[in-house]
């Protein structure tokens, strides 16, 4: 059995009688004895480091870790500098708790402040939180956030990851918003359908920028009609794209939310990821979940605090801007450190190539049959079509190691290109398909 | 000094090779316009300036933590190690089932190992983290009532002494909260609850032990209250390291849970995250979970969508990487572990508290739990040193302060949870420090209204920071 | 290119120009011309930290790791716990040099002390110092240290790793002693040829033990025999095997030297290990290598120091005792954490699974035609005889993911087994070389 | 506090499954009989020990680290990571040859970038560290002069200026040194060297840049010299980091050269070690290798003895994921990347130098390669400050000092090697520091006598450790 408990049974024993007890039931004896558990647990003894090590090292065996990718719909695998595991990895920083004593949490603090600048950097918007969850839950808070007494209408494009889609309507129904679907035409938001219903009851809008589908949007459009009807308009955004696409505060946006995760964490079967909000000025106190703040201490000397606090629920309880407590604070450090490595130059450098792969995929695919669904701009994502269903073609790649496009349905799939994927993998996975 | 501050035009790391393909630039129409600020950084200097900021923070690994309400225990090295494999790690959520059976039995094996220890019947890992595991939880409450054409159930009921997240949380599931006083030997006042609970009532949501760090004698009486009104049970997991192996929440009533795993379970904070918040529930509930659950089919592992699925509460399966450290931590512990650990808490927390009782004022002096409570409304009054100076007293002493001013019942509250990681010579010098502090309080008041001083920083201005808020660094172009 | 060079082209112009240059090269322009590379060097171009990565992970994936080991011969494979690890890579002591600043070096000078507290601890012996190269090296280092100004002969048994009998053949070229080798007779060395050879020229015995062969050696005799002429005696040990087996110093050994791999060493094809080497009180001055001590700072407060550096190649040059400078500090460290995971407890439940396991295995292998050689005691490591070549049986055993036995030339293999060894493991052993 | 000082009887750590067979203990005869006193810990409190002990620790992570002859350059991080693969450190050394494919590649890879760095023809990576290598190259020239009969050769010449391992080798490898007074200039003395040769020189041992900084200019006179008399000229590699990719040693007349991986490669010293100390030679000398070589055969890499070795330097192939390391580094730098290292290392060098002559006597003013000597013999005269007592003045201002008191040819020496991967922010910061330091020696000599005060603990007592040595911990029992 392993054990993290240092007190031997003697010291135990020393222990209460010190304080008085006969035996540790003495601690339990106040609990009811008909819901003790009779004859212990029923869960397998407990095991040696050797033996559980041995066991998860089996359990992991038995996934198959894929070489080349080209899935994404939601996850990206994009490069991951040693350094960001190498500080993630320190202890001070792995094994503290929230923020709260200041004074010993300095280095934590200005990490956050440091996060929270790079994502006001990378949107163009004015104030950024801490972090939340991911990205489909981000969505959801900044439909909630927008919410007002006499407005409770979202609309939300239907071009945007299910998920994302899915997890707002679960928050909407909690807090009583109505959703509208803005349906998808060749492939982006129908905008003449959000012109027809928008109105005064409505809340916000909401897309994603690329879209599901990996493209782009009339973003600047959206947001004049959503600003029209006098709506906040929300951007969903995939960061790395913001290397080179317009930022959502150049599209208008009032809050720009997205997955942190393609900023230098790993796929990790789906978590953790970070969900990074940012908005403009006005909405700051909208905004939920953990801000920092720079302040003096007594003695003039700069430093860092959670502020804004009045807005959450530890103090405000059921009027708090969202019940967030824990988020996802290690994964905003990797971000930051992901962030300040790769540098704007990185960054800019990681989007290029991912946009440009993922356009010399599609030409490539296209040629071979695999008809390319995407009619506009697209970044590092896009959709083909074929006449037979893909899932021969898939299992063909995946007897290579390769992780083809994601199938939407039974004759489309959604591909994606990284900076990982190289020309070589790009035809090679035309020469496997062929032969299909 | 600011990783921007440090940043200097031109330098840089070499991450990626040049483009082996064409170059494709978007249109103008949708090219950025505005400059990146990012920081441009050798690697040597951006390693120490995490080096630097490391140094000014500190961890479980620095001393002693008896952050109560955080369980703030050992975070094993394995626990790490094993999330690292990149068996684990490099899993694309959306791979084909047959080439992610490993996480699916992870999934699966944290479900048995948790809905044993609980007494629930099934499991959901989507939410990441506790408040997010109550609004799961709460949604279950909403599906369920709904499911059965139970219109009026619109008020959840909630014990003055909760977590804040409590009522938050129900207010996410647009419920009306109906906030009950908490009897004065701490536990929940039955007759107060019986007014409280009717038609309207979708269910109560409880930390047992309570907040206070006490045991509810009546909790099978509190239950069937509420089950009688109609009503369903939330469990709030935060105190569950008191009581695992001892009790289960499903033996006493309850239909639905959530955990911490970043308490419970041993993995860590991270500076506020990630955690992990599994929801358990009773089998009736089983329908309405989000995300999928794991199945057995044909001889292999397989995801299942429940039938009326509230929806997603995010993206994927939740916070995996952070059940692969849960999960290490059970099967380490397992059947006689999970128990022990437990047992060990309750003992390091009544050990602490009679061995201060004599000076400190124990809000409640009973045997507690896993942690307790001490008022020092006394020791203000006495020699107008608050809560929070001996909080801030303890930080020159290397010690982390209990939670502050929690539960709101209690005045000038600090809440001790030592957890059973920590040996009896940690808290005999922890002992000797609280005692050390209420004499200096006594005697020198004014060392702890001016401490700390032994830290990078001394109190802040938090009040000039939310009345004018610097939220990020102003570049200068 | 990847570089770590911080200053930008700009500011090494600023920089020559605030001292007065025009460029780099001026700082080189009294290098002869003539000895000047012309055209760059002949190696690839530098590479970026993904296609480094890739390239690495590459070459590493040529390499087959081994799911189940039976081969020891010097290398062994026992379970390292997690802490180690995690201990090794903290950055302020994976970074530091030898502590010589004393004064901010405390946390390595004491993991030193630490460690050459656990070495005397493990083989009782008096004093250790802060470890060597490897066991091989500390082998003839013990060898080297004994010699003395009338006794130059050294007798060194032949039931010893191969590698250490080389390497003390090696040095003892270098420093002019003579070797001579006690033949090896059933396993294990010849005490009659020793006592028959042993003269007062004679400086030192040294033999291993448990052995090359896994036996153990008639340690206390041999040991009686060297003093008897006034030699010493030296011990090579597995650490390991002192959970349980004797220590040198019960046997009356003068100098215990060994390998310190198995104590938390990863295999790493190879290193790097750490030799250790103790003495006796008596030979404490004539240690090799870093030692520390305690001491007082001058406010009367107890730290560590490298001390009685006298003995060093820093201050005595051609008089030291040794060259050495660099030793394996990090590795040492490694060893005490260990040793501090594992305890007395589990130092010795390893040892004494290795030994039940390889005596497990042996009466199997036994059993199914490969005769075990060995006559008398034996530790972890044991011989077996077959008539066929076994070069077949460890083939299907490899095919299997199980490295065997090592081959001692057409008819012999020696065996190794460790904690690390299921019965299970042994069992599919056996059932495969049945097949065969 | 010694771990040994936090154990308790009964604590640990649960590491090992039960035995899955028959226990087997050895014979009485055979027993150990002398108790384990090893630490009994719980996890957390081991790794709290640790924790402790990292921050009574100084690195190149935690700041400037000029340490002359040291090369303590960044250690990239992404070397750990690549010499973390479970492909390297899994493999036994005893595996078969098909099944080592890719170590092999390492060895080979690593051999092929270092001879063209060095200009040498082959080279063995078994030495451990750099006094390990000499004592290999020593060893190299032995078996030359004995492979031909020519048994006169008993001595190896030596500058005054050499570091100390130099003359320690050489004696280890039996030869007698024959020490040479330097030039005026810091140089080797042509006229003291040609005295010297003779037909008992079996070789010299140089190192230049010499160990005060400078390239010498006769470098083509010296070599040609030893050769003439039928020495060979061996190369001390611990100063490369100033000239690879500019110069190399080959094309400079030596024979035989030894590199320190953990100095000019960028792998980290680890407190001490691990090292690696490769030793490349020209042709004539690979039949006497150590160890293996790594070649091609039958389109497969293979390990092939060298005819005549010298015999093992050790066990197995070398330090090798030290080698993994540093061929990391060496495919990071590349063919630009290398002589940009270098050159700017001389640059940061010459940059500090300026900036601090008009206060600190250099011990030769001209242009340094990477590093420089200064003597503070008047100021330790003017003041009664010494080199050791700046030294201790820059522990408290986060500077690790330069190496003191080396080359023994310069009264109060400190030898200051900036290396490449420092910025000139960090540089300018410790030029103000080395200059504040100078000025606190004229006006208040005290507080240097006293430094250094902000440490773990002051200066230590040595001559009471060596002269009444406590090298462990005494247990009780």
């Amino acid at each position: 059995m392993g054990s993290y408990v240092p007190n031997t049974l003697e010291e135990r024993q020393e222990m209460l009688k010190e304080i008085g007890y006969n035996s540790i039931d003495d601690l339990f004896a106040h609990i009811p004895e008909e819901v003790k558990i009779k004859g212990g647990l029923n869960i397998p003894e407990g095991k040696s480091e050797l033996e559980v090590r041995r066991e998860m090292e089996n359990i992991a065996s038995k996934n198959q870790v894929f070489k080349t990718i080209f899935r994404g719909a939601g996850a990206y695998r994009h490069f991951i500098p040693s350094i960001v595991n190498s500080v993630i990895s320190k202890e001070n920083l792995l094994t503290a708790y929230t923020p709260y004593q200041a004074e010993i949490s300095q280095g934590i603090l200005q990490s956050i402040f440091e996060y929270q600048t790079m994502i006001c950097d990378l949107t163009g918007m004015d104030v950024s939180n801490a972090c939340v969850y991911d990205g489909a839950e981000a969505a959801a808070e900044g439909v909630a956030m927008c919410q007002e007494r006499k407005r409770k209408k979202a609309f939300i494009s239907a071009a945007i990851l299910p998920d994302a889609m899915s997890t707002i309507k679960t928050y909407c129904h909690g807090n009583g918003m109505e959703i509208v679907e803005i349906p998808e035409k060749d492939g982006v938001t129908d905008l003449d359908y959000l012109k027809e219903h928008i109105d005064d009851k409505t809340a916000c809008v909401y897309i994603q920028h690329p879209n599901y589908y990996g493209n782009l949007e009339d973003a600047q459009a959206i947001g004049e009609v959503a600003h029209g009807a006098g709506a906040k308009y929300i951007m969903g955004v995939n960061p790395i794209s913001l290397g080179i696409i317009k930022t959502p505060a150049e599209y208008g946006a009032d809050v720009a939310v997205g997955d942190g995760q393609p900023l230098g964490l790993p796929l990790g079967f789906g978590g953790p990821y970070l969900g990074f909000m940012a908005a403009t000025e006005g909405m700051m106190r909208k905004l939920p979940g953990r801000i920092v703040g720079q302040t003096e201490d007594h003695n003039g000397k700069i430093g860092y605090v959670l502020t804004l606090q009045a807005r959450e629920q530890h103090i405000r309880r059921e009027k708090a801007s969202s019940n967030i407590c824990s988020n996802q604070a290690l994964c905003a450090l990797a971000v930051g450190v992901y962030m300040s490595a790769m540098g704007s130059e990185g960054i800019k450098e990681a989007a290029l190539q991912s946009t440009s792969k993922a356009h010399y995929l599609a030409a490539e695919l296209d040629k071979i049959g695999f008809k390319v669904e995407n009619k506009g701009e697209f970044f590092h994502e896009f959709v083909t079509v074929s006449e037979k269903c893909p899932c021969e073609a898939l299992k063909a790649l995946e007897e290579h190691g390769i992780l083809g496009g994601y199938p939407l349905g039974n004759h489309r799939v959604l591909w994606c290109c990284t900076e990982m994927n190289t020309k070589e993998e790009m035809d090679e996975v035309v020469r496997i398909l062929k032969e299909v | 000094m600011l990783v921007f501050e440090k940043s200097r035009a031109g330098r840089g790391m070499s991450m990626l090779p040049a483009c082996d393909v064409e170059i494709k630039k978007p249109s103008e129409k949708d090219a950025r316009q505005k400059e990146l600020h990012l920081p441009q950084m050798s690697e040597n200097d951006l390693s120490r300036h995490y080096t630097e900021l490391a140094k000014k923070s500190h961890g479980v690994n620095d001393g002693f933590y008896p952050l109560g309400s955080c369980t703030m225990k050992y975070n094993p090295k394995i626990n790490e190690d094993m999330a690292a494999l990149p068996g684990f790690t490099q899993i694309h959520p959306l791979q084909p089932e047959h080439s992610v059976q490993g996480c699916l039995e992870v999934l699966k094996k944290s479900e048995e190992y948790l809905c044993e220890i609980t007494g629930m019947d099934g499991m959901t890992f989507q939410p990441a983290a506790g408040a997010h595991g109550e609004f799961t939880g709460l949604m279950l409450i909403k599906a369920y009532h709904e499911s059965r054409g139970d219109e009026k159930r619109t008020k959840i009921i909630v014990p003055d002494s909760a977590h804040g997240t409590n009522p938050a949380s129900a207010a996410m599931a647009g419920y009306k909260v109906v906030s009950i006083a908490s009897a004065p030997d701490g536990g929940v006042d039955l007759e107060g609850l019986k007014a409280a609970c009717g038609e309207d009532t979708a269910g109560l949501m409880l930390t047992n032990p309570n907040t206070v760090g006490l045991f509810d004698k009546n909790i099978l009486k509190i239950t069937e209250i509420v089950h009688e009104c109609g009503g369903l049970c939330y469990y709030d997991g935060a105190n569950l390291n008191a009581v695992m192996g001892t009790v289960r929440p499903g033996d006493m009533g309850f239909d639905v849970i959530h955990l911490n795993l970043h308490k419970t379970f041993s993995t860590p904070h991270g500076g506020g995250g990630p955690g992990s918040g599994p929801v358990g529930c009773k089998s009736m509930l089983l329908q309405f979970l989000p995300s999928y659950r794991v199945v057995e089919k044909e001889g292999a592992l397989a995801m299942e969508k429940a039938e009326h699925s509230i929806g997603e509460m995010k993206e994927f399966y939740g916070n995996f990487l952070v059940v692969v450290k849960a999960l290490t931590y059970l099967m380490t512990l397992g059947k006689e572990g999970i128990p022990e650990a437990s047992q060990n808490a309750v003992l390091n927390a009544n050990y602490m508290m009679n061995k201060l009782k004599d000076l400190y004022t124990m809000a409640y002096d009973e045997v507690c739990m896993h942690e307790f409570v001490m008022s020092l409304e006394d020791l203000k009054k006495k020699a107008g040193v608050s809560a929070m100076d001996i909080a801030k007293g303890l930080l020159d002493n290397g010690i982390h302060p209990p939670t502050m001013y929690f539960p709101l019942i209690v005045h000038e509250a600090l809440m001790v949870e030592p957890t059973e990681t920590e040996s009896k010579e940690v808290l005999d010098h922890a002992i000797e420090v609280f005692r050390k502090l209420y004499n200096d309080a006594l005697e020198n008041p004014e060392s702890l209204l001016q401490a700390p001083v032994t830290t990078p920083v001394t109190r802040m201005d938090e009040v000039e920071a939310a009345r004018h808020p610097v939220l990020k660094y102003e570049f200068e172009s």
